[in-house]
């Protein structure tokens, strides 16, 4: 596989956003390879240490995806999700951390276009950031 | 306003005074505060329940061997004391009390709570030294003087939020001349009202803040910055940081002594964030070489996002770093940080929930959406 | 227990071949020690293909089985019904998503191909972590408690009762019919009088299976849909106070509203000035044909004041414009001299049949005022005299009696039992529905469900109309004889590593997880949890992981993905 | 028998001197860049120097350009090396050939933790290297540059000094000892000119073949040097030993000594025989309601917080003292410098002698609560017959 495709990690939930992607599929949209999906339950689900792990072991980036606010299968837990975000990003910010290498972005199971979109964006986007260090860092 | 009463009194001696009569009068059936271990001058945490042994009590010793607001949340871990007692915490402890009482941790009914404007504390690698009592004097000095002492630990010395929140009664001691002839307690509370009559002193109209406590602040936010800066990471923040926790021994030390790690067993010590033997040869590939044991930076970013929202900023931390990293620092600005943005102030109230058990739909509505 | 893995890729017809080299992924994937056997399948969805899975489990003894092939949405089921048919435990397998996820976005082959490797490698790593889960079975209980005897409660109750089927009627004051009881008579146009409202009532008191009890009051309820418990405390006014547990099996809240008190803004002159009335006591005076001022004679002219605590309360109430029509059509019906005035903020006349009856009321003479408020109202000689403002320009008119009609509010009772229920209330503290537009009677409680204005302003149709739709939803999930499966892949704490701080109670919108304060850590019940995991992601100790979707699962997830 | 006398005299006969004209630590960072391109290991645990930092840490190097930064004998003694291996081989399988090179007292603990199952050395090589000592870690972070010179000084000369952790100084176990721990031996003791590689397990021996060497060089100067700093430590040792029981027996000396401590639990995680995971004594089967504190409190007039300070060490002593290897590592971690490493490691010497046990000696022998001898202690229980054994066995 050709070396500048980056190496992203989605934790997708499974009623809106891993659904809107399968609909991506079906519909023959193009999406990179860099992505990897996971599937978890809800946005709410996705416990900060995966999203760390993920970034220190070498992910280029983490990409963090739920229902719009308002139609979560779980009634709030992509408010939860959006807290957890919100403290990693500032964590990252105050340290000087590329905090770029994490997003989170709400897609609905009938956006399938968004999902293209916003992982095809997401994609360019690290690849301008380069590898990620961590990959090659020996101090961890 | 609160009520305050000058007591004309070294400040030490009057406050133990104080104390000791409330004991005496059984106004409380115990003391929560520093008492004298042995000669050395080591001092240790203590609840006090006799008069005869408050004799070792030394309430504004200043050193912090632990951070009182975690034991008095091991202390009523069960439920609140059915006696009343009185405890003496600087206001970082308070804070972390407050903080735990929050999280089901301890509660606050029956503990009468007597705090105080904190000049800080010194290194607790001092404490029993032989240069202690140079020390100690050298410290109410600048206390008096309201200036930062510079044998305090650095993340008091750049403690801003040094007087207490919601103590029931406030001793008075930075920026007053005469801390060796009178002082002032304040009664701030109901509950404490009562207790005022027990305190031997005239009763005078006075506000703790003051002009020498404004200007205090100010040098102490200066030092904030100061030492905010140097533990500034450059653009690539990632090796600054890794050279920053690089001594770190994995002892875990600072979650251990953290008030607000109040976990009964840590995440970060179990099973599931051991490394696993089999990526080894892929890691050792990518990387040429790995540190063992590995996963430090795991720990500190990760109790970070358990923890910095509510950090105190009580020093902990830093005092019990065995490699001198500068841990309190590092986690108060990330702290700072979180805390403006989740706009919440630790410790300062215990109605409010910890940002990690509450959301708001209005809020950060702009994320997710781009 | 040695593991024997066993690996097939489907090749769904032409869909994944197209994209994907099947063989090459055989051959990599055969390449792992984990694995005992890797097979390819045209078509694994297809009877033969489940046929042929299922002998293999069988041949190859295979304790953990990985399919290859399309979303989990399509055939997980299908595939783990498989997996039990063969004697296995349906948890130990794993899909993987190599056709939405992978053949239908990557044009490139090569690189598809390397990605479904990938996952299936993650897929493999991850079934060997994989725990066995048990379905439950659980007993229900099919009847039905519906809290509130208005027009409502009545008809939910009415739907539901049957042989099969109790309904405990409880309402709190003494006599059922609610609001609409007090009522003079429906909107004519909206058909028959107002005895339809006590024909409910005496049908709902002759029905056997409805077990009405009046002056009471619901205490205590927990439990989870199927299996409630309830303690209604009943407080006659003669006969001393009871309590009685019940056990149901659904819940209905039709709570109803109550009125804005219009002293709340003084603008209004309520019980300032005796001819100033409200609505209902209209209502009064019509039932009992006595329209007189206090002083006994008849009123010259009557001013209908629209849309009182709307502004206070933020939300139109949706039918005062419908009831104050009807008080003009009444006044000019029956005393043609009265001069009738209208005042109004909008009107509001979302139905069919509305408009004709408002321009009916005007051809009667009935004149309509637009305002923005009501500035205040004092008495001049025996009349009122109301200030009122449009735009900036304020203006005043004269009556000898005032009629105001009060917005709706929550009933008293709202709060306690969104307590009880742990159920969410909206801005103006009606409860909440799950969905406002798709799911518009239940909440987040399963079994737990709310018709008329407890959610809101409605008027009586609409009430009727959400009431049918409670009792479709119980009807539907509670049958007789059936049981209930409980969600699966639940939340489980650790007790040991649980500090009981309950973080995980905050953020959990089931009211799933409860303190234990004797052991000092919280509780999943796993018969309300329905896996979401938000308090896995809460926990700071690490005490929770939801089954099937643990913390090693997932992250050897992630370990694949970034080899 | 007595301890020390099984110690000093020890069996190899030959090994490998490699004369160090570039000076000893260049020299054995040579052995390991030939063995790993010779391929005789996959990977090689050595400390480091943290780049840009005065910080030591332990690494896997693979990369030969990564030797910049490795120090085979760093000023402190950072993680111990035990902890450290335990830490990448005990979950799961190792498919790579490692070499682990530590200090004696960490070689000991290794073994240990081979025991406890802690670490899995079917893969690794043990290489221990004769030990100067380190320098406390606090001291060496307020002033590195100073302390590293010290060291520099007291490794050359290989003498006793105040400036060395008290661990090191009263540690009569710095070189190779008898028994099955080590695979390999770097033997330096003498003038710093030579580095001399002494095989002792067939592991052993193969490494010394593949690098090309014969082991044909005699360890006589070596041993000597050995015996004369080993005669002048187990002074020390004794001479320790007795100073801490006299402190110990005073009433409440055990006590006094741990007034300061504040039960952040470092000791602990610092120890490499502390091996569990999650420590008991941080669980919460301790805890009480409030009347129940107060209670205690008024038995004595005052109860110290943190609770359980005491019931910690003691209780920790009861898990590890038989096991313990005098590392020091406790005393380096602790903020409030209690002298914990010189309590265990007295206690340890004591209970050890009792039981005849060595930790980390030999890799066959049990641990000393996994196995018993029937006849052993009977003087606990039956003191007649066994003063009756006893001198029946005299004749």
């Amino acid at each position: 596989m050709n070396n500048n495709m980056p190496n992203i990690i989605g934790f997708l939930c499974n009623w809106c956003s891993y659904t809107g992607a399968d609909l991506a599929g079906t519909s023959r949209m193009k999406i990179p390879p860099s992505l990897k999906t996971i599937r978890v339950m809800c946005s709410g689900r996705i416990d900060p240490l995966f999203v760390l792990k993920s970034f220190l072991k070498g992910a280029d980036g983490v990409m963090m995806m739920g229902c719009h606010p308002g139609d979560c299968h779980y009634q709030k837990g992509n408010y939860n999700a959006r807290r957890r975000y919100v403290m990693m990003n500032k964590i990252f910010e105050t340290l000087g951390l590329e905090k770029d290498r994490i997003g989170l972005w709400w897609v609905s199971a009938s956006e399938a276009n968004r999902f293209a979109k916003v992982t095809n964006e997401y994609t360019e986007k690290v690849k301008k950031l380069g590898s990620n260090p961590t990959k090659k860092e020996i101090f961890l | 306003m609160a009520k305050a009463i000058r007591i004309k009194n070294n400040v030490e001696e009057g406050l133990f005074e104080f104390l000791k009569s409330l004991l005496e009068k059984e106004k409380i059936k115990g003391v929560f505060t520093l008492k004298k271990m042995d000669e050395e001058g080591a001092a240790s945490y203590s609840l006090i329940t006799s008069v005869d042994e408050f004799k070792n009590a030394v309430p504004l010793f200043p050193y912090m061997p632990v951070n009182a607001g975690k034991e008095l949340s091991n202390f009523t871990l069960l439920g609140k004391t059915e006696e009343p007692i009185a405890a003496v915490l600087r206001p970082c402890e308070l804070r972390a009390f407050v903080e735990l009482a929050k999280r089901a941790q301890g509660d606050f009914e029956n503990i009468l709570t007597v705090s105080l404007s904190c000049g800080g504390v010194l290194d607790l690698n001092t404490m029993g030294e032989k240069n202690q009592e140079d020390l100690i004097s050298k410290y109410w000095d600048s206390v008096k003087k309201a200036e930062v002492s510079p044998n305090t630990r650095e993340t008091c010395q750049f403690c801003e939020n040094f007087l207490p929140l919601n103590a029931d009664i406030t001793v008075a001691t930075v920026g007053n001349k005469d801390l060796d002839k009178e002082f002032t307690l304040f009664f701030n509370t109901p509950n404490a009202e009562e207790f005022a009559k027990e305190a031997s002193g005239s009763s005078v109209s006075a506000e703790i803040e003051s002009n020498e406590i404004n200007e205090f602040k100010k040098k102490r936010e200066e030092l904030k910055e100061k030492y905010f800066k140097e533990t500034e990471t450059d653009e690539n923040g990632l090796k600054s940081l890794i050279n920053i926790f690089a001594p770190c021994l994995g002892c875990h030390g600072c979650s251990h002594v953290c008030p607000i790690c109040y976990c009964t067993l840590c995440e970060f010590d179990s099973k599931t964030h051991e490394y696993p033997t089999p990526s080894l040869s892929s890691d050792l590939q990518k990387k040429g070489g790995l540190k063992v044991p590995s996963g430090n930076l795991l720990f500190h970013l990760g109790r970070m996002t358990h923890m910095a929202v509510s950090c105190v900023s009580c020093g902990m931390c830093s005092d019990v770093c065995p490699v001198n990293i500068p841990v309190a620092t590092v986690f108060s600005k990330v702290g700072a940080s979180l805390q403006k943005e989740f706009d919440y102030f630790p410790g300062k109230d215990v109605e409010e929930p910890a940002p990690q058990g509450t959301y708001k739909e209005d809020e950060f509505t702009k994320i997710g959406e781009q | 227990m040695n593991k024997n893995i066993g690996v097939y890729v489907c090749e769904c017809g032409p869909n994944i071949p197209e994209r994907i080299d099947i063989d090459k992924v055989v051959n990599e994937i055969s390449s792992m020690d984990e694995v005992k056997t890797v097979k390819k399948y045209s078509l694994m969805c297809s009877n033969d293909g489940k046929k042929f899975l299922k002998q293999e489990i069988e041949k190859e003894e295979l304790t953990h089985v990985v399919v290859a092939a399309c979303s989990p949405k399509d055939h997980e089921n299908t595939f783990m019904k498989v997996c039990e048919e063969a004697g296995m435990n349906p948890y130990l397998f794993q899909i993987v998503n190599i056709r939405e996820q992978c053949a239908w976005m990557i044009p490139d082959k090569e690189e598809a191909t390397s990605k479904a490797i990938q996952y299936i490698q993650a897929g493999i790593h991850r079934v060997l972590f994989h725990e066995p889960l048990e379905k439950k079975e659980l007993e229900i209980n099919v009847d039905a408690l519906v809290i509130g005897g208005g027009i409502s409660g009545i008809e939910a109750s009415l739907s539901l009762a049957g042989p099969k089927r109790k309904v405990h009627l409880v309402e709190k004051t003494d006599s059922l019919g609610g609001m609409a009881g007090k009522l003079s008579q429906i909107l004519p146009h909206q058909g028959s009088k107002i005895k339809s409202v006590k024909e409910k009532i005496e049908q709902a008191k002759n029905n056997e299976n409805i077990n009405i009890s009046t002056s009471s009051e619901v205490k205590e309820i927990r439990g989870f849909l199927g299996n409630f418990e309830a303690v209604i405390k009943s407080t006659p006014e003669n006969g001393e106070e009871k309590e009685q547990e019940i056990k149901t099996g659904a819940v209905i809240l039709a709570t109803g509203f109550d009125l804005f008190d219009l002293k709340e803004n003084p603008a209004y002159g309520y019980e300032k000035n005796e001819n100033i009335v409200s609505a209902l006591e209209f209502e009064d005076m019509i039932n009992s044909e006595k329209i007189v001022l206090k002083n006994g004679k008849k009123p010259k002219s009557v001013a209908l004041i629209h849309c009182a605590g709307r502004k206070e309360k933020g939300y139109c109430s949706k039918v005062c414009c419908l009831y104050n029509l009807k008080f003009a059509h009444y006044l000019k019906d029956n005393f043609p001299d009265i001069d009738v005035k209208e005042l109004y903020m909008d009107l509001c006349l979302p139905h069919k049949q509305d408009q004709s009856y408002f321009d009916q009321a005007k051809e009667k003479g009935v004149e309509f005022i637009r305002m923005d408020e009501v500035v205040k109202t004092k008495s001049s000689g025996d009349q009122v005299e109301i200030e009122y403002k449009d735009n900036d320009k304020t203006d005043k008119l004269k009556a000898d009696m005032v009629v105001v009609a009060p917005a709706m509010v929550p009933s008293k009772d709202t709060s306690h039992l969104a307590e009880l229920l742990n159920l969410p209330l909206d801005k103006s503290g009606f409860f909440k529905e799950l969905h406002e537009m798709l799911d518009p009677v239940a909440t987040p409680m399963e079994g737990v469900y709310i018709t008329g204005c407890a959610l809101g302003p409605k008027n009586i149709p609409e009430s009727m109309t959400q009431s049918h739709a409670t009792s479709g939803k119980i009807l539907s999930s509670l049958i007789p004889g059936r049981k209930i499966v409980p969600e699966v892949k639940v939340s489980k704490i650790k007790e040991e590593l649980c500090t009981g701080c309950q973080t995980c109670l905050s953020v959990c919108f089931y009211g799933a997880i409860s303190y234990d304060p004797f052991k000092g850590v919280s509780v999943v019940n796993e018969a309300i949890c329905r896996g979401c995991g938000n308090c896995v992601g809460s926990c700071p100790s690490g005490a929770i992981h939801s089954k099937h979707f643990t913390y090693t699962q997932l992250y050897q997830e992630v370990l694949d993905a970034l080899r | 028998m007595n301890n020390n006398q099984k110690e000093t005299k020890i069996n190899p006969e030959k090994g490998k001197a490699l004369s160090s004209s570039k000076g000893i630590r260049e020299e054995i960072l040579n052995i390991f860049k030939k063995a790993l391109a010779d391929d005789i290991f996959d990977a090689v645990m050595i400390p480091a120097k943290v780049p840009n930092t005065d910080a030591y840490s332990w690494i896997l190097l693979q990369d030969e350009s990564l030797f910049e930064m490795a120090d085979p004998l760093p000023p402190v003694m950072a993680v111990q090396g035990g902890r450290a291996l335990s830490s990448f081989s005990k979950n799961g399988e190792l498919d790579l050939k490692i070499a682990a090179l530590m200090r004696p007292c960490e070689i000991r603990a290794a073994v240990e933790l081979f025991k406890l199952h802690q670490i899995n050395l079917n893969h690794i090589t043990l290489i221990s290297i004769d030990c100067p000592g380190a320098t406390p870690l606090t001291d060496y972070m307020n002033d590195p540059k100073k302390l590293a010179e010290t060291y520099k000084k007291i490794s050359e000369k290989w003498e006793v000094s105040e400036s060395l952790r008290p661990a090191c100084q009263n540690c009569h176990r710095f070189s190779l000892i008898d028994g099955t721990a080590a695979d390999l031996h770097i033997g330096l003791l003498g003038k710093n000119d030579k580095v001399t590689l002494i095989p002792i397990s067939s592991k052993g021996n193969e490494i010394l073949e593949k690098l090309g060497y014969e082991p044909t060089d005699s360890l006589e100067e070596w041993k000597s040097n050995r015996e004369k700093l080993l005669k002048e430590k187990i002074k020390n040792r004794e001479k320790f030993i007795k100073e801490w029981q006299e402190k110990i027996n005073k009433t409440d000396g055990f006590f006094n000594e741990l007034n300061k401590c504040i039960n952040c639990h470092n000791c602990m995680n610092a120890c490499p025989i502390c091996y569990c995971q999650q420590c008991y004594f941080d669980s919460q089967n301790i805890t009480f309601k409030p009347e129940t504190y107060l209670q205690k409190s008024k038995e004595k007039g005052a109860l110290r917080f943190p609770l359980n300070t005491m019931l910690f060490h003691i209780g920790r002593m009861s898990h590890m003292v038989l096991s313990c290897v005098s590392c020091g590592a406790c005393e380096d971690a602790c903020p409030v410098s209690i002298p914990v490493g010189r309590l265990f490691s007295m206690v340890g010497d004591q209970t050890q002698k009792e039981f005849d046990y060595i930790p980390g000696m030999n890799r066959e022998e049990p641990l000393p609560l996994q196995d018993f001898k029937e006849e052993e202690f009977c003087e606990v229980e039956t003191p007649n017959e066994c003063e009756e054994k006893v001198t029946e066995e005299a004749k």
